[in-house]
């Protein structure tokens, strides 16, 4: 082996490295995808659960936006509400978020963040505010049952009084400001994605 | 020049006396980004240990067959596949610790210890003896960020391990969760190891004995 | 395992492969370097921690320093004594070991020999001493005694005998000179491992009022120095002075003549007999 | 998002050194002298926008359509250490005394964990072509302002009296953590 240049040793020994390492990984990627393929549907599962109420089934259908998952209750085969994923840049980088829509796109259902990499204490409590003892989860709660039209608004150091109003957070305003503004742009994309689509009641 | 040093102290070694982040200064970008929760520095340490041994036996058993010039990309691909083996394994066994560490997982790859000891040690030592370096490196590592962990956790959110052990009058130090704290930690355990470690010291606890 | 992700894989991943390495070797051929093959192999026997350690910025330039003569060998604080043998041999020098320097205590004015004014309640280190009058000896020349020196040494290698003065160990004396810089009163001296006799004194009162201050201290009286060939040793303000360079020539001193045996062979005193003395 | 706005949130409002810990080895093992961290900041910066062009066109011609994106972080790692070495290199033999100030750090650019995570980052984000090396640029730039900052407070060091054991490592660590909180500042420009 060491009687080859030097030259040919180098790419031959690299190449090998190279094709054996390409050879595990995708041994490795084939008997872990399943898995995390798993956790993530798992993930979803339990994300759509938050964000709508309760349901049996529902079903996933593509649209420009991103996937729509529209609930629906077995016996009655009635639309229960529409989840979606809002996706945009937050204060520090991007934001996720899991939203929940009343079957007539009026009323928000309820939002859940599934990623945030806000700046901890502060903007982190758009998930949870571990300072707030009693209701630790109040920023996203108090989403449920606000309505959608004209647009979420965010009021800071009063206490909303529109049916649009949410409390941001403060310290976080940006952050707050950041999910209702994400949360509006892509409503106004369902919006026009289910009435092109007909939907049952648009 | 294969080292040395008795088996026992090949691996001792690694504890303290050339512990990769307070001695050499090696792998600071882990220790300060993942330890804000201590959980997460144990999770973040043993991945490091885990691709640290791997990556050393197999370059150590490799190490006459890759030429001189081409050492550091054939080491740094060897660390990469086992990175992100490791970085699967997680996301696929173990979503929760794989979301909280994040992005740092494949900066192992990079992470200056690793081939930083490859380079200096695994390339010209047997397997046995790299093996036990690396472990030594390894939990000498673990031990830093556990302690950072667990430093930084406590004072930035009370608690540790994510039980609250300090009750509602500590308010928590925002800091200490955020960049600034990781950096000013360090630096008091670095001066603090110098203080234990100095020669002229140690004379005094002799004399004071 | 589907085939086909996986052929593709390896197919890519070995493709990049390849690629790079050709780009590298040929850049290996077209961006050759001469360089002195000794550096390589110096670089084998340095640690390669890159600490920086020896001031230079990794073992590369540390080795290619060593090439050109630029620092000792012993300059890498890192590697062990086999690793700096296996230098020496690339270099074709002989070990750094050479002329080993020890650093040697120009008193013997402890409590017992030297007179004493009184009691010294101030700080207890030399420095202090020194500034608020000289500690509790008469002399103000000679060893305070309060182990300043001791504290300096990195190596460890010195010690306060119960008569106060400080004592060397030769064997971990690296000569590296922080005690020499901590004495306040410069009585520490670095002499190579050969000189044994000196002048174990640094007193420049008259002949009269040195002998008030100590037994051991050298008055002046130039016994000695008359007593030995020219200019070997010299009489500057009442202390004797030998002049190292001549003394090696295996002449002898006359340490009998010295009356109060300031003029000594400092050999490596054992511990009881110092403390007798 | 415009091009500024990524090289500028690049450069200072999400800093690689100070606010996301990347490349603290060469931060902390370089800035000693102005001078060598400038070049140090240059070679970084052209490694970085080599490689967000070339992880680039890897992810996206080769990665993404073979379905193999496990791939991603030995190919892109791969890329890096054969541009550095080519990088040494190239240096050694056009100017050895720039060579010799850079010494052992520029093969440590390799394990420099800001250009792997430019990589990642771009990826992540999933920046267009242009984007990334705007994004690339904003972050050798980020590394460099750091970088030399941090030099020219060591060179005020070596005069200022640190306690003994503060000496070196420890009062870097401490310096950046002052630096890092500077540079919080800046958040939320964006």
């Amino acid at each position: 082996m060491s009687n080859l240049n030097l030259s040919t040793r180098m790419i031959l020994v690299l190449t090998l490295i190279t094709v054996l390492s390409g050879g595990i990984l995708a041994g490795w990627d084939t008997i872990t995808k399943p898995r995390i393929a798993f956790h993530r549907q798992e993930a979803l599962k339990a994300a759509i659960g938050d964000v709508l109420p309760a349901h049996d089934t529902y079903s996933s259908e593509e649209t420009e936006f991103g996937t729509l998952y529209i609930a629906t209750r077995d016996s009655s085969q009635n639309l229960v509400g529409v989840a979606f994923m809002a996706v945009g840049s937050g204060f520090q980088g991007e934001l996720r978020i899991m939203v929940g829509l009343s079957p007539d796109l009026t009323q928000l259902t309820g939002i859940k963040v599934l990623e945030q990499i806000e700046t901890p204490g502060l903007g982190t409590k758009i998930v949870v505010d571990p300072s707030n003892k009693k209701e630790p989860y109040w920023f996203p709660a108090q989403f449920r049952g606000v309505h959608v039209s004209p647009g979420l608004v965010v009021v800071k150091n009063a206490k909303p009084t529109q049916n649009n109003e949410v409390q941001g957070i403060t310290g976080a305003t940006i952050s707050s400001k950041a999910v209702t503004d994400i949360l509006n742009n892509q409503i106004a994309n369902i919006k026009t994605v289910w009435t092109s689509r007909g939907g049952p009641e648009s | 020049m294969s080292s040395t040093l008795s088996l026992k102290t090949e691996f001792i070694k690694g504890i303290w006396k050339e512990n990769p982040v307070m001695a050499s200064l090696l792998g600071l970008c882990p220790t300060l980004a993942v330890t804000n929760a201590a959980n997460n520095g144990l999770a973040m340490g043993l991945a490091t240990t885990f691709v640290l041994l791997s990556s050393s036996l197999m370059i150590s058993a490799l190490r006459n067959f890759i030429p001189h010039q081409v050492r550091i990309a054939g080491y740094i691909v060897i660390i990469a596949t086992f990175v992100t083996v490791a970085d699967r394994f997680l996301a696929a066994y173990f979503p929760t610790i794989s979301a909280s560490l994040g992005p740092y997982i494949p900066l192992i790859v990079v992470n200056c210890l690793i081939l930083g000891r490859q380079e200096a040690f695994s390339s010209r030592n047997g397997i046995g003896r790299s093996l036990l370096d690396s472990l030594g490196m390894g939990i000498g590592f673990i031990l830093v960020l556990v302690v950072l962990g667990i430093i930084r956790e406590i004072l930035g959110s009370g608690s540790i391990f994510g039980v609250a052990i300090l009750g509602d009058w500590f308010t928590p130090w925002m800091v200490m969760i955020l960049p600034p704290g990781a950096f000013l930690t360090l630096g008091i355990l670095i001066a603090l190891a110098n203080w234990y470690n100095d020669p002229s010291r140690s004379k005094e606890r002799r004399a004071a004995s | 395992m589907d085939l086909a992700s996986l052929g593709i894989s390896m197919l890519s991943m070995g493709g990049m492969g390849a690629l790079f390495a050709a780009g590298l070797a040929v850049a290996n051929k077209k961006f050759y370097v001469e360089e002195d093959p000794r550096i390589a192999l110096i670089m084998d026997n340095l640690p390669g921690a890159n600490c920086g350690g020896c001031g230079l910025p990794g073992c590369g330039s540390f080795a290619e320093s060593v090439v050109h003569g630029e620092i000792e060998i012993s300059g890498c604080p890192v590697c062990n004594d086999d690793a700096r043998e296996s230098i020496a041999g690339v270099m074709g020098l002989e070990a750094a070991r050479g002329e080993k320097i020890i650093a040697r205590v120009m008193c013997q004015g402890g409590h017992y020999e030297s007179a004493h004014k009184g009691e010294y309640l101030g700080i207890e280190n030399c420095t202090a001493a020194n500034i608020t009058g000289g500690g509790d000896k008469l002399c103000l020349h000679g060893c305070l005694g309060f182990g300043e020196c001791v504290e300096s040494c990195p190596f460890d290698a010195m010690e306060m005998s119960e008569n106060g003065l400080p004592l060397i160990d030769e064997d971990k004396c690296t000569g590296c000179g922080n005690c020499v810089d901590a004495c306040p009163r410069n009585i520490i001296e670095l002499h190579p491992e050969a000189d044994t006799v000196f002048v174990a004194c640094r007193n420049t009162d008259t002949p009269k009022d040195s002998r008030k201050v100590c037994i051991k201290a050298c008055v002046g009286c130039g016994l000695c120095v008359r007593g030995v060939d020219e200019g070997l040793m010299t009489m500057e303000n009442n202390l004797a002075r030998i002049d190292y360079h001549l003394y090696g020539q295996g002449n002898e001193l006359p340490t009998a003549k010295c009356s109060t045996n300031a003029l000594i062979v400092l050999e490596s005193v054992p511990e009881e007999e110092a403390l007798s003395a | 998002m415009s091009y500024f706005l990524i090289f500028f949130s690049a450069a200072i409002v999400n800093n690689f050194v100070l606010s996301y810990f990347l490349g603290i080895c060469p931060f902390v093992g370089v800035s000693k002298r102005v001078s060598s961290a400038v070049s140090m900041g240059m070679a970084v910066t052209f490694v970085m926008l080599i490689t967000a062009v070339v992880t680039w066109l890897i992810y996206h011609l080769i990665l993404i359509p073979f379905d193999v994106v496990i791939l991603q972080y030995v190919s892109f790692i791969l890329v890096i250490a054969s541009l550095v070495q080519l990088v040494e290199m190239f240096i050694r033999k056009v100017s050895k005394p720039l060579y010799d100030t850079l010494g052992i750090f520029l093969p440590l650019i390799t394990t420099n964990c800001a250009i792997l995570g430019l990589a990642l980052f771009s990826v992540l984000r999933d920046y267009s072509f242009l984007e990334s090396v705007v994004f690339g640029l904003g972050a050798g730039a980020g590394f460099t302002l750091a970088l030399v900052m941090m030099a020219g407070i060591r060179e005020e060091l070596e005069l200022a009296p640190v306690p003994k054991y503060f000496q070196g490592a420890a009062i870097t660590m401490i310096v950046a953590g002052g630096l890092a909180l500077a540079f919080m500042g800046f958040a939320g420009m964006i």
